[in-house]
Order: C-alpha cells, then structure tokens, then sequence
C-alpha cells in the first residue's frame, strides 16, 4: 500500500508543480464559467437554466483536457516501465495515477462551484444536490477517460484521438449528472433515482476504468 | 471440419471462398422475396407509402446494434485467446456495423421529414443510434491510426468491450426521455403488436439483412486477412533485404 | 538462483527480432551482450524485464522468490532515465525506491553518495547533465536492493571516473551473489564475463 | 520559401499519422455537438437558439485541445533546437505549425458545419453567415493558442496552464464570432459591425501570434 | 574560416557552469571538448548552435558567409536525435534536408548509404534501434553540407562497424575544409586533434 501512497503523493507533487496543480484547475473552470455568458449571452433566466448543464461541460473539459498526458509523460521518460515492473498490480497503479488526477482537478472544480453557481444565477437550495453529482460524477469521468489515455499511450496516438474515443464513453455520465441536477432546479421529478444512477455508473467506472486501462497498457507491449 | 480447423486462416479463407458464392445467390433471392412482398404489403392508412422506409430502416437498425456484439464477442476472442482470427473478425465487423448504423440514420431521417416535419429530433432513440455511431467512429479511428494491425485490434477490442458496457445504457437510460420515436412493437413481452401483413415482410427483410452482413463480414475478413500476408511479406522482404546487405 | 532463456524468440512490429536464443546465467554471474546495431541486445533486455511480449520459448528463474515474478526481481537500467524534471534528485530516487522495495530499508544517501551525487541532491533533475542524469538511474540499483540488474549500455554519458564505479558497483553485485545481463558495444569493466553474441558475425 | 513548405507538409502528415488528421478534427466537433443535447436537454427552440455558441465552444475546444503538444512534441525530441538553426526566421517556422494545424483541424471543423447545424436545428440562411465566421475566427484561436503553446514549452508547463493562459485571449474573438453569427439568425442589428471585427481580431492574432510566440521561445533558451 | 570563442561564459538555471573559457578552431581542424560530467561540454555546445543564452564574451566566426550566424552555418547532434517516430527513416531524412538546406542539392540516399541504414529507409523510425536512430541523425551531417559540425558525444550508441563509419565521415568533412567540434568521453577516432579539457581535474 506504500507504494500507492507514494506513486499518489508523487502525481499530486507533479500535478502542482508542472502543471500549476489544483489551482489551476479551478481557474480553468472559472475561466469557462466566466465565457459561457459570452457565447450563450446575458440572459439571466437562461443561464440559470443551463446552469447544471454548463458547470457539468467545465468539469467534462477540465477533465479531458489535462489527462491525455497522464501516461503519456510516463511512458516518454521511462518511468512507465519502471511502474510496471513494480509489485504493485497495475490497475492499482493505474487507480493511484486517476486519483491523484482526480485531487488536483476533479476536487477543487467542485470545491469552486458554489461560487460559480452564484456567477450563473442557480437557485441556491439546489446548490447542494448540484456539488452532490459533481462530487459522485467527476471521478467518473475521470476514470473513464483513463482508458482513453491509456489507450492512446498504448498505440502511440496523441491528439484529439483521446477525445474521440472517451467522449461518447461520457454520455451516461453526463444525462444523469446533469438529469439529477436539473431535478433539483426544474423538478418535478425526483432527484433520487438519477442520481442513484449516476452513482451506480460512477461505481462501475471505478472498476472498469483501471482493469481497461491496465489490460490497454499491457496489450500495447509490443 | 472442425472447429479448429476453421481456426485457421488458410482453411477459413478456402472455406470461404467456398461459401461466398452460395450466400450472395441466397442473400439476392432473399432480397428479391423480401422486396416483392414489401411492395404488396399494405400502405400505412397515415402515412401511405412512406411506410415502406420501414422495410429498410428496422433491420438496419438491428444489424447496426448485432454487429457490436459480435465485435465484443471478438473482442474476448482476441484479448483472451489472442486469436488472429478474432482480431479480423472484430475489424471487418466494425466498417459494416458502422454502415448500417448509418443507413438507419439516414432512413430513419428520411422518414422523419414527412412523418414528424423535421430531419432531425433530439429523441431519445434517435440520439442513442448517433452515438452508437460515434463509438464506431471511434473504434475506426483506433484501427485507422494503428500503425502495428495488432496493437490496433487489441486497443479496439479494450474499446469494444468497454462500449460494449455503455451501449445498453444509452440505450435504456434515454427512454424516459420525452420521445417521439415509437417504442418496441415487433419484440416485446406479451407478443408482437403488428399485423401479420407487415410483419411477414419485415421478417424477411430482417432475415435478409442479416444474411448481407454475414456475406459482407465474410468477404471483409478474407480481405483483411489477405491484406495482412502481403504486409508480412513485405516487412520480411526488408528483412531479408536488410540482412542480404550486411 | 539461475535465469535461464530456452529457445526465446521475439516479434516486434511485426518483425523478427532474434529466435533460438539460448542462455543461463547463475547468481555471482554476468553476462555481457554484444552484437551490432539493431541485433536485438535492447530488445533481449526488455524482454527478461517484462516489457515486451515474448513471442515463443521460455524465460524462468530457478531460485529467488517464487511468488514474484522475474520482473519483480530486476533492476532494468534503461536508455531512458525515467527522472521527473521538476522533482529534485532526492526527490527522484526517494519515489522509485518507495515505489519499487518489496522489503527492506531505503537508503538515499549511500545509494547518491555511491554515484557521487550528493553535493546535487536538492537540485530539480532537469539541470542535470546527461551524465549526472545517467548516475541518478544508476542510485536506484544501489537504493533498492533486486537480484537481477538489466543494464542497456550502463556506461553511456558516464565520464572516466564514474564508469569506474558503475564497475565498482558491478563487481560487488555480483560479488553479493546478484547477477547482471548488461547490453554493451565496449568493455564495462567486468571481469570474465559470460558472453552472448546476438546476430550475425 | 521551400523550407516553410516542407515544414508544413510534415506536420500535416504528422497529424495526419499520429492524430489521425483532418478527419480527427471533424469526428471530434460532431461528438461535442452532438453531446450539448445532453447537457441542455433536447429542447429544439432551445438548442437552435445556442446553435452559434455550441459550435463556436466546439471549434474553440479542438483548437485548444490538440494544441497544447504543438512545441512540446518538438521541444521534446530535440527537433525544435535544429529548427531554431535553420535560415528561416523562427516567426516563419512559427506560422507554419500554426497554419498545419489550423488546416488539420480548423478546416474540416468548418467543412462539417452544416451538417452539424442541420442536426441544432439552425436556419439554412443563416448557415452562410455562421461558417464565415467559423472560417475567419478559427485561424484567430489558433494563432491565439500558439503563443500558450509556446509560453508552456518556455516554461516546461503543461497540464490546464495553456488553457488557462489562452482562453481569456479568446474571449472577444468568441464574443464577436457568436454576435456576428446571430445577428444573421435573430437579428436585428446587422451582420457587418461584428463580424468586421471579428475579421480585425483575427488579422490582429495571425500577426502577433507569430512574433509572440517565436520570442517566447527565444527567451525559453536558458 | 575560423571559429573563435574568446572569454566565454555561460550561466544556466543561475548557476555558472563555465567562465573565461578561450577556444579557437580553422577549418579543416577538429577539437575534442573533454572533461567530467557536469564540466559544460554540452552547454558549451549549445552556446555555439545558439540553443543556450551566452552570458558573457564573445563568440565569432571569421570567414564564411558572413550575413549568415553561426548557427546557421552549423549542424548540431545532440543527445535527442529529432526524429519523428511515425515518419519512416528516409522521410525523416528528407525533412530536415530540405527544411536546413541553404542551397545545392539533396542527397538523400548516399546519406544513408554512408551510415549503412539504405535497407531501412522505408521503416518508420519508432521501429528503429538506439545505435540506428542514431546513426540517421548522423546521415543528416552528409545530407546536407554545413562547414561546422557540433557533435555531443557522436560514438554514443553505435556499434564497432558504425563508430569506424562515423571517424571516416568526420575525416573526410576535416578533409574538406570542414570544422569539427566533439564532447566525449573516450576516443572517437580523429587524429591528432586540439583538445579542450573544461572544468577541474
Ligand atoms: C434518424 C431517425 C431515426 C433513428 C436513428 C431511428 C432508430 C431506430 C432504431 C434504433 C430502431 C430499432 C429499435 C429496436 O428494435 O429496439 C428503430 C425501429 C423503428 N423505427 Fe426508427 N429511427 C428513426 C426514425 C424513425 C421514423 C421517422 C419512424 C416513423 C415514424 C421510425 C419508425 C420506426 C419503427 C416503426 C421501428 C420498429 C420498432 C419496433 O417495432 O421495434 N423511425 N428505429
Ligand atoms: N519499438 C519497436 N518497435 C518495433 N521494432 C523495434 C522496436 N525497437 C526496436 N525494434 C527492432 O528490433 C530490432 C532490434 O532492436 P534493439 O533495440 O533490440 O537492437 P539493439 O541490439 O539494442 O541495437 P542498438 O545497439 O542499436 O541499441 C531492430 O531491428 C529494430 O528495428
Ligand atoms: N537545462 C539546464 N538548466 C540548468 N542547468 C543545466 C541544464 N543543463 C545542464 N545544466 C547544468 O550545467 C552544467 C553543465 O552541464 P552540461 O550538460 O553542459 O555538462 P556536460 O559536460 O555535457 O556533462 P556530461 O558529460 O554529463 O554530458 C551542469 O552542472 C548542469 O547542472
Ligand atoms: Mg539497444
Ligand atoms: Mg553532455
């Protein structure tokens, strides 16, 4: 378990200090948040409205846009061959690089979002069952874009294949996580049974997402 | 012939070289059957002839959804087993998958404009078709960039069954969606709800189809295999010319 | 303990990289593998640790720890020095021996001052030399203990001085009771070294 | 003159090898598009409303996406140091990594615009309209990114950095590409002002995103 | 023609790695940089291609074309071989060809010949080995004719039959009137060269 913590504690170190760390994906966020009113214009009632749907896009590119790298810079320096030759199985090393992931990007964007849902004008008693999906939904999407970029280090592709190929893998993800939300806005209809959805698709991408990317890692062994 | 032996790409070649002929004849028959009665079949007392996109659209859209459970089934053949074969099989499926996929956009389009007065709907059905044919863009796209055929085959089959997870997901979770595309009628519990004189054709049709995918999955899996041999035997022939040189 | 390859064959990219490749070294032994551009020393290497599929024939170990795998019990010392450019040097040996001990004490002062790295140790990696980057590889085989040490040309980047402690470092692996497979176009130090000539001449 | 086109001809054909190319850009603008449905809901009014933002967000996505690797890729194989010691002027080498890129994902962005406005519902006349100014606005985000693209190989940052640098850049090429393509679709106001500007901005970044960022990375020499 | 470095100085990431360092080569002669790890062989290198900030003194080329820099007169083998790995090995060739050529003609397969990688030509280079991915970055010295040649370490990698390759191409280029400058750490095969020992010892 050592091993974990310490593979985890080194992304986190990485994730700070290359690429700005937490932070910096909050800003990111902000930044989207801020530019949506420009593209959809300043109507209030509207972005209230997209609100859900807008927070829930950020959190799908800032989670796309930093992780095509994720083993990536691993597999150009060395160091990917080095992780497979540890003891640790490599879906767990796999799920220690996501989490670290997760932490520096996923985290504080849901952290940042009650100040952004003030931004776009959300209703603030649907504040709490909005930061809910995001909180259950990131990982998710986290985990399965792993796959993508495990799948693109596999075959030595970069580019926007990744994006090609997790995106559509996201669409459960994102009908239920922005379903949930709206419920909680819009009604009528029930919060729980989307989100309890949400969960369960959340769940299974914690499984799935690290026996995928470790079997794409391994298969691309040449 | 056993099963092993068919396991083996020269003898599943030869045996289909055998086949392939047979199949086009029944598949044209078939067609042609299939064709006459869907022109006899009754008009919709609605939508009048209009209707008879149908004949094409449903059996298009099961082959569209088939076609990625047989590249799962594949998928498991070449990540377990590593099988060659199994890898051709899962890359000829996708192209064909991806094109009946497409038919049954387009025709489902097609109908929609008089039916509904628009190409194009967000309905629940509909989006799920569309992406179901991104992920078959996407598992194109990794065959595509794959400069090594059987790292791209594996990296497919990962992707497969992963989209193999997602599929019925997409398909079940939009149906509380508002819809406008009609539910299930031909299969569903309590038995079919369409008039025999529709059905019989449709049937056919379906039957039909499937025997065209066989025949173009076939075809495409020979092909594969073939253009495989000539790439092997050109990277042996660099080889050789390589180690002639020094 | 004994690695033996029996009859290794390896595809790569869809090519024949080497076949019948017989070998056995035994704990206290090295084997040095020569052969000329593109003979396949790198890819014999990669092979034993794990991190390219082995086509045909069979890799096994007599000895060692039999719930672990030959990969588990190897160093391998790339052309690559998987160093983290913004971590420092510390901070680059102290993860990989967390990461790689299976058991055991690490330490990271001995492992730097065996290179003589030390007087560097809070400097991020990415202003070390080529040479300095090769030395920080090389503190993990000292860091961390594993029986089997893969080098792929060790020597490369190294000046006079530190070549001659890397063979220091050898000698007492072997000496120690561990084993080297090293990959190499020149002499690396070693005394008698088992030979493997891979391809042609 | 022959240089410029060699390194041109080469990163399209990387593009194309590695990225999968031209058709990269296309697969992934028709996915964002046909995702927005998801998030915002299936409201037709709705979504041929925000037609104009959802493919200006999308064009300004696959621009960023893919460009973040721009310098790293050549920074990192050692390629960029023999290009900065070729005789053309590293403005020039600049531009036409910049301009590889916009043709190998700018272009079929812009090519694939009707289809994806026939499926957002947007009018057939304001079609025109919208794809000229996805046509001037894209170069403008690409030789926007270029300079974050250079500033984080200057830098040895990487992650959500560009993003973050970049997209508060774009914000008055968004606002006046949006604008523009909606007085062609609400009106009333006329389609020139705008969309003027949009072509000034868009002058304005091809000149100064070349000199930024070749001097980005003349001072990232250490 | 004549290259002249007078009271050099060179600081990187605020540390000095050389000072007051004087070197001067004419055509038709090579220098050996040698020295320990660290010493700045390869900074010095990357001062002269103009890849490094010169901090201090004066770096200056009499003779040849004057209008053109150093840099552009010079061609530059460093430890990263700048090639693209989905390009096959005569594409990788022909680009840089054609993006450093100033005038005359390419020649684009006597290049490879005289590094013995003609048969691989059509193979991409990520299929390549490290002594053949090397030695292409070499052909790239022949493809195109540049009067002053930076060589980091050039023997590095490269196989008995290659590194005797390499010391003829180096000779015939002296030969021609060309200009030779080498970091390394062992012989590479030039007579008589002048020798700059950086840094202590
Ligand atoms: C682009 C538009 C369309 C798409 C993507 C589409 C998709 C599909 C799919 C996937 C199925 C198979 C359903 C299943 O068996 O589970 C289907 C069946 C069917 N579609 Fe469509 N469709 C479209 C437009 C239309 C239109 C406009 C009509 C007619 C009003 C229509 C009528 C039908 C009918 C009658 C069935 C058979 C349903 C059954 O009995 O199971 N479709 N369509
Ligand atoms: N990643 C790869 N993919 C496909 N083929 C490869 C790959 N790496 C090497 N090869 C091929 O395998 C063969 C052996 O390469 P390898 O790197 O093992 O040689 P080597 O003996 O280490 O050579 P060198 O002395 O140059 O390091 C070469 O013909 C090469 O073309
Ligand atoms: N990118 C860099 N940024 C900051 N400092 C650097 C960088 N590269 C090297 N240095 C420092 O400059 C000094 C000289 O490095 P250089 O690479 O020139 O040495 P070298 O003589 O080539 O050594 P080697 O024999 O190991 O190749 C070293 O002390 C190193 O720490
Ligand atoms: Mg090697
Ligand atoms: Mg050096």
């Amino acid at each position: 378990m050592s091993a974990f913590v310490s593979l985890l504690k080194r992304d986190m170190r990485l994730a700070i200090r290359v690429g700005g760390g937490a932070l910096m994906g909050a800003f990111f966020f902000l930044i989207v948040v801020v530019m949506m009113p420009f593209a959809v214009g300043p109507d209030l009632g509207l972005l209230s409205r997209l609100g859900p749907a807008i927070l829930w896009i950020g959190a799908l590119l800032a989670s796309l846009l930093a992780l095509d790298r994720l083993f990536a810079t691993d597999h150009e320096d060395g160091s990917l061959d080095l992780l497979m030759m540890g003891d640790m199985p490599l879906e767990l090393v796999v799920a220690a690089k996501a989490v670290a992931h997760w932490l520096t990007t996923g985290l504080p964007l849901v952290l940042i979002t009650p100040l952004l849902a003030l931004m776009l004008n959300v209703e603030p008693k649907a504040l709490g069952p909005l930061m809910l999906t995001l909180v259950v939904g990131t990982p998710a999407l986290t985990f399965i874009g792993l796959v993508g970029a495990a799948l693109s280090v596999a075959l030595r592709r970069g580019g926007l294949l990744l994006a090609v190929l997790v995106l559509p893998l996201t669409v459960p993800v994102l009908i239920f996580g922005v379903a949930a939300a709206n419920t909680a806005i819009i009604g009528p209809t029930p919060f729980g049974p989307p989100f309890t959805i949400l969960c369960g698709l959340s769940l299974m991408s914690l499984v799935i997402g690290p026996v995928a990317a470790a079997a794409a890692l391994r298969h691309g062994l040449e | 012939m056993a099963i092993i032996d068919l396991a083996n790409p020269t003898r599943f070649i030869a045996l289909v070289n055998r086949v392939l002929p047979w199949l086009i004849a029944v598949t044209v028959l078939l067609f042609a059957i299939g064709l006459a009665r869907t022109m006899q079949a009754p008009d919709d007392y609605q939508q009048g002839a209009t209707v008879k996109i149908m004949y094409l659209h449903v059996p298009a859209a099961w082959l569209g959804m088939m076609a990625w459970g047989i590249m799962s089934v594949a998928a498991l053949g070449t990540l377990v087993w590593r099988h060659p074969l199994a890898d051709v099989a899962g890359k000829a499926a996708a192209p064909i998958g991806a094109a009946f996929t497409f038919i049954c956009l387009v025709t489902g389009s097609l109908w929609g404009r008089p039916t509904w007065g628009t190409y194009w709907v967000w309905d629940a059905r509909l989006t799920s078709m569309l992406v179901l044919l991104l992920l078959y863009l996407g598992v194109m796209a990794l065959y595509w960039t794959a400069d090594d055929p059987n790292r791209g085959s594996r990296a497919a089959a990962i992707l497969s069954l992963v989209g193999a997870v997602n599929l019925p997901i997409i398909k079940f979770s939009v149906d509380w969606w508002n819809t406008l595309h009609q539910g299930s009628s031909v299969f569903r519990m309590g038995g079919s709800t369409i008039s025999p004189s529709i059905l019989i054709p449709l049937l056919i049709m379906a039957i039909a189809f499937t025997l065209l995918f066989v025949t173009l999955h076939l075809a495409a899996m020979r092909n594969e295999i073939l253009r495989r041999r000539v790439r092997t035997m050109r990277l042996m022939q660099a080889q050789e010319l390589a180690e002639a040189h020094s | 303990m004994q690695l033996i390859g029996d009859n290794l064959r390896c595809v790569r990219g869809g090519r024949e990289v080497f076949a019948d490749l017989n070998f056995r070294v035994a704990s206290g032994e090295a084997m040095v593998v020569t052969g000329r551009n593109g003979a396949g020393k790198s890819s014999l290497l990669r092979v034993i640790a794990g991190l390219v599929h082995l086509t045909g024939g069979q890799l096994s170990l007599d000895g060692g720890i039999p719930e672990a795998s030959v990969a588990e019990q190897a160093h391998y010392l790339g052309h690559q020095d998987a160093l983290k450019p913004s971590l420092s040097v510390a901070e680059n040996l102290q993860f990989w021996a967390e990461f790689l001990r299976i058991e055991g004490s690490i330490e990271i002062i001995p492992a730097l001052q065996a290179v003589d790295l030390q007087p560097l140790a809070d400097l991020p990696a990415a202003y070390l030399s080529a040479g300095q980057r090769r030395r920080l590889s090389i503190a993990r085989l000292v860091a961390i203990k594993r029986p089997i040490w893969l080098l792929d040309e060790p020597t490369s980047a190294l000046d006079v001085a530190s070549q001659g402690r890397l063979a220091k470092l050898m000698r007492a692996h072997i000496a120690g009771g561990g084993m080297i497979i090293a990959a190499t176009h020149g002499p690396i130090g070693l005394d008698n070294p088992r030979e493997l000539q891979m391809g042609p001449q």
